[in-house]
């Protein structure tokens, strides 16, 4: 068993990474993403990661090669960040299509503009539709295992696409805390070795890449979303074995597509992603309300089943989120009214944006997210969806002139 | 072409789209063409140039006699092998419809 | 469509060498087309091809049908160079590492990479600076339609002076064009290729033995095929290799290598041809014969020739 | 994870560090953190996430607890403050939300009274860049700050440390650290 050290993320993602033996490693440096591909550039250069390291020209060609790489039929790593993730963006969007599995850390951060280079999930849900299976982690510990798992599921043969491991970017990349990283051999047992359903091999020439017309693209596209459907029991199946081995349980009781925290029977559950879910914990913990917290692990695929179920109970559900679709709303909120339309279950959702470009979220603020959950709750039965969002951190007195009050 | 490397027979969609090798044969070009290359045998000296230029991969040596022929199933009838012709052996004439 | 002959069976063609098949969807006189059919032919099966979008992707790989009998990759316009990389590196890493015995040596595979003008002198610069400056064992072939023919005619940044496109049309105030062709073998050269040439589709054996030769090398190559687009260009299609043999005689293509930075193997010319010759076979140019004032844009045009050709001694 | 619910809140101790960029805020952040982990316990270290550059006050925080710490914000309430470069306080508010009983510890030659914070909680001083001057033949401060930070607060054992140190800066550079450590450590707690 890998032994529990005290280790920085961007470090222990790195590790977990080396465990992994990817055969080509390609990537360019991006705050606060750097730490993983500086650590992966000190192993290659003591002869520990034995694939080749290609440090490119941009996260352009960090993805492109990548994706040649995985072409031939090699396990290929790369990690990036917001701007980084967007210039990746093109070429993602065909690794799906062309079903190359391809392994991303990604420490989310904001993007541009103005610029800001700290964490929320605006690049992550930027790339949503491309295809991608993506994690996200809560603490250094899951960051470390959604690495394994991510390889797992997007290197399946019956999956075979992208697979982003989000981490929060600082919070969780610059924090040293205990953490257990897999060994070679432990991760050797866990990944089987990449079987791909065709190579670039001279002795048996393909074309990959291939144009399609009208009359086959929506077959191609249709398959890359049953693939991402199917996932979902891939990565019940990849939490599974890894709880097994590991001994680290990542929702097994919800098809490890999701975790629940605090009483079944709860009232109000708090939806967030990522590593405000531990403040969330403590919270819930210590507020006088029954609070439970859910935290889906993916968004893609969606957890849609599994929702529905860990929030039968509840009368209102808060979700936290750290990005919006401008000129609608939170898309994690959004993404939950659609989940529960014509569940037969009908529960306020209270959907706040915070937590924006590294805006510090404490528990203050989401104890009072709770007592106005509760005021909202006592003051009459459940409305449904509620439609109008909160900005809890907004200074409104901040606002330039043009923003309508 | 047989029937098993014609990609369109049964056609399911491969994991990727990943494309089956040289298959591009089943289209077969030959009905682009408004003009016919048309090899005077007796005039060509078997140079080879019209194979060189093709872009088609139309013209052939089909012998050791250094005997040419023009494919057309796939000649688009495009007529650089006619202006390349270093003895004028070949003549572009009109497809009959 | 077959033969209606009453003459004999015509003798069986076969197209089993063919690495470049026909049935591709090239127009008919496609000059691009026959480079792709020479490449093929150089660089035999053992060829791992990463290709840019554009022309010659669009025209060899409409699902299910392919082309190509070698190993083939396409992925976006700008990327060919990366994908390249990746490939070159995934194969460099199965040498190295145990449990890859079933892939060929790295040693054994042609590495290449193609682009039209636009995936190579525009959009692609970024990728193929990085994979020429990190000296991935790969071939670059651009193959030169001097413009964006994929899309309809627009212009690149290897559009010559003076050609109407239908973003730089020629117009009351323009003689199309503004611009002067982008110097990319010397940029390939700049970055350290060991072997950079240039080469024209109606120079096939000149063009193949430059591409056994690049790939004799290890690290980046770099060669730019001039192969000109009957369509973008507008001229007959019986036209094509006639118009690129013009190029070279005149000047406007001049035939080069350049090895270990040294410029080296210059096809040098005894009787030079006046551009007019070559300008005037092409549609793209025919305002500077019919607009007033287009004679100065020829002579501009020859100025810039004259002095290319000083500097490579292209005058025997 | 499956944790229990209704986690006790037990002791959790938070620590902030000001510093000014390149004075290794973040390294004494580890230390503690690596210190209190040594011990058993839990512990968290992170700095506050800028761009600033040398020179440039910064800060870093900690937490130690007996369980798994699960809260992601930064310490704007800390049980302790470490002020790596006194200077800072005439700019910075090193007190900002500190527990009264926690305490606040200086790297000074003053007395604590000489010093201009204005604060209900105990502040003690040591002159932590003169024990790594005589220890260390350099002012790098922060194993002596280390010792003094566990002589005051009592949160960290002085083996821990010494063994954390021995594991950061093996051979004779880690024993010079470990005698300024222990320094400063008996220094504080003879005041």
């Amino acid at each position: 068993m890998g032994e529990q050290t005290m280790l920085k993320g961007d470090r222990a993602v790195a590790h977990s990474v080396l465990s992994a033996q990817p055969d080509v490693v390609s990537a360019y440096p991006i705050t606060p993403q750097t730490g993983i591909v500086e650590k992966l550039s000190e192993m290659d250069a003591n002869g520990d990661l034995r694939g080749q390291f290609l440090k490119v020209d941009s996260e352009f060609n960090a993805a492109s090669s990548c994706i040649g790489a995985s072409g031939a039929g090699a396990r290929v790593f790369s990690a990036t960040s917001s701007q980084g993730l967007k210039l990746m963006s093109e070429p993602l969007f065909t690794a799906s299509g062309m079903r190359l599995p391809l392994v991303l850390a990604v420490a989310n951060r904001s993007l541009s503009g103005p610029l800001s280079i700290w964490n929320d999930h605006t690049d992550a849900f930027a790339e949503r539709d491309g295809g991608m299976i993506q994690f996200f982690a809560e603490d250094v510990q899951e960051a470390v295992d959604n690495i394994l798992m991510a390889y797992r599921v997007a290197e399946d043969p019956e999956i075979s696409l992208p697979a982003l491991a989000n981490l929060d970017g600082y919070i969780l990349t610059h924090v040293k805390e205990p953490v257990e990283v897999p060994t070679e051999e432990e991760t050797a047992e866990y990944l089987p070795k990449r079987d791909p359903h065709a190579t670039l091999d001279p002795k048996d020439p393909k074309t990959m890449g291939a144009f399609a017309r009208p009359e086959h693209w929506t077959e191609t596209r249709f398959a890359v979303h049953d693939a991402l459907l199917r996932s979902k029991e891939t990565i019940g199946d990849a939490v599974e074995e890894f709880a097994d081995q590991f001994g680290r349980d990542y929702g097994l009781e919800w098809g490890g597509l999701l975790e629940t925290y605090g009483p079944e029977d709860a009232e109000i559950a708090l939806l967030g992603l990522g590593s405000i879910v531990g403040t969330m914990r403590d919270v819930a913990d210590d507020h006088p309300a029954s609070v439970k917290v859910v935290k889906p692990r993916v968004i893609r695929p969606y957890p849609e089943e599994a929702l529905r179920e860990a929030l039968a109970g509840v009368e209102s559900v808060g979700v936290l989120t750290k990005e919006v679709s401008p000129g609608h709303q939170g898309t994690l909120a959004a993404e939950l009214k659609s989940a529960l339309y014509g569940s037969g279950h009908n529960p306020a959702i209270h959907s706040s944006v915070l937590g924006l470009a590294g805006r510090d979220v404490t528990k203050g603020d989401i104890s009072d997210i709770i007592d106005e959950i509760v005021d909202a709750t006592t003051a009459g039965p459940s409305t449904g969806v509620i439609s109008e969002e909160d900005w809890p951190q907004l200074k409104r007195d901040m606002l330039p002139d043009e923003v309508t009050h | 072409m047989s029937e098993s490397s014609d990609p369109y027979h049964d056609l399911t969609i491969s994991k990727g789209a990943v494309a089956e090798p040289g298959t591009s044969m089943v289209n077969e070009t030959g009905t682009w063409r408004e003009f016919r290359p048309v090899i005077d045998h007796d005039a060509c000296t078997g140079c080879g140039l019209c194979e060189t230029f093709c872009p088609d991969a139309a013209a052939k040596q089909v012998n050791e006699d250094r005997r040419h022929e023009i494919d057309y199933d796939y000649c688009k009838g495009c007529g650089i092998c006619a202006t390349e012709c270093p003895v004028d052996a070949i003549e572009m004439v009109p497809e009959v419809k | 469509m077959s033969s209606q002959d009453t003459a004999p069976p015509e003798p069986e063609i076969s197209h089993d060498d063919d690495l470049f098949k026909p049935g591709h969807r090239a127009c008919a006189g496609c000059g691009p087309a026959l480079a792709m059919r020479y490449i093929t032919e150089a660089t035999g099966e053992n060829t791992i091809i990463s290709h840019a979008t554009g022309c010659m992707e669009v025209v060899s790989s409409p699902y299910p049908e392919s082309s190509w009998d070698v190993s083939w990759i396409h992925d976006v316009f700008a990327n060919a160079p990366g994908v390249a990389s990746g490939v070159e590196a995934a194969y460099r890493a199965f040498d190295e590492k145990e449990g890859f015995e079933e892939f060929e040596d790295h040693d054994d595979v042609n590495f290449v990479a193609i682009g039209g003008d636009g995936a190579t002198f525009d959009i692609g610069m970024r990728s193929l600076s990085g994979m020429m400056e990190r000296g991935h064992d790969v071939l670059y072939i651009a193959y030169d339609n001097e413009g964006y023919m994929n899309t309809g005619i627009q212009r690149s940044s290897s559009t010559p002076f003076g050609a109407s496109t239908t973003t730089s049309p020629a117009g009351s105030e323009s003689f199309g064009n503004d611009t002067q062709k982008k110097n990319m073998p010397a940029i390939a050269a700049d970055h350290g290729c060991e072997y950079v040439a240039t080469a024209s589709i109606a120079y096939p054996t000149d063009f193949k033995r430059k591409i056994e030769k690049a790939l004799e090398h290890d690290g980046a190559k770099y060669i730019q095929v001039s192969a000109p687009c009957m369509l973008g260009w507008d001229f007959d299609s019986a036209e094509t290799v006639n118009v690129a043999k013009l190029a070279v005689q005149t000047g406007m293509q001049p035939l080069f290598e350049i090895v270990d930075g040294e410029l080296s193997d210059v096809m040098s010319l005894s009787d030079r041809k006046p551009v007019e010759e070559y300008l005037e076979t092409q549609g793209r140019f025919a305002h500077l014969f019919s607009k007033e004032g287009g004679d100065e844009v020829i002579e501009e045009i020859q100025e810039h020739i004259d002095e290319q050709a000083e500097e490579l001694g292209l005058d025997r | 994870m499956p944790f229990a619910t209704g986690h006790e809140v037990t002791i959790v101790k938070q620590i902030r560090i000001h510093g000014r960029g390149g004075q290794g805020s973040v390294t004494l952040a580890h230390l503690i953190a690596e210190a209190a982990y040594e011990e058993g316990k839990w512990a968290q270290a992170f700095p506050s996430f800028g761009v600033e550059r040398r020179g440039a006050p910064v800060e870093a925080f900690a937490r130690i607890d007996e369980e798994k710490i699960t809260n992601r914000s930064q310490v704007d309430e800390p049980d302790y403050v470490v002020v790596q470069d006194p200077s800072l306080i005439e700019f910075v508010d090193v007190t900002r939300g500190v527990d009264e009983d926690g305490a606040i510890v200086v790297n000074s030659s003053a007395d604590p009274a000489d010093l201009d914070i204005e604060t209900a909680t105990q502040v003690v001083t040591v002159d932590a860049t003169d024990i790594a001057l005589e220890h260390l033949g350099k002012p790098i401060m922060n194993t002596a700050l280390m010792g003094a930070f566990a002589s005051v607060t009592g949160v960290l054992q002085q083996e821990s440390l010494e063994s954390v140190i021995m594991s950061e800066f093996p051979g004779e550079i880690g024993e010079q650290n470990v005698a300024a450590t222990a320094d400063a450590f008996a220094e504080v707690a003879s005041v």
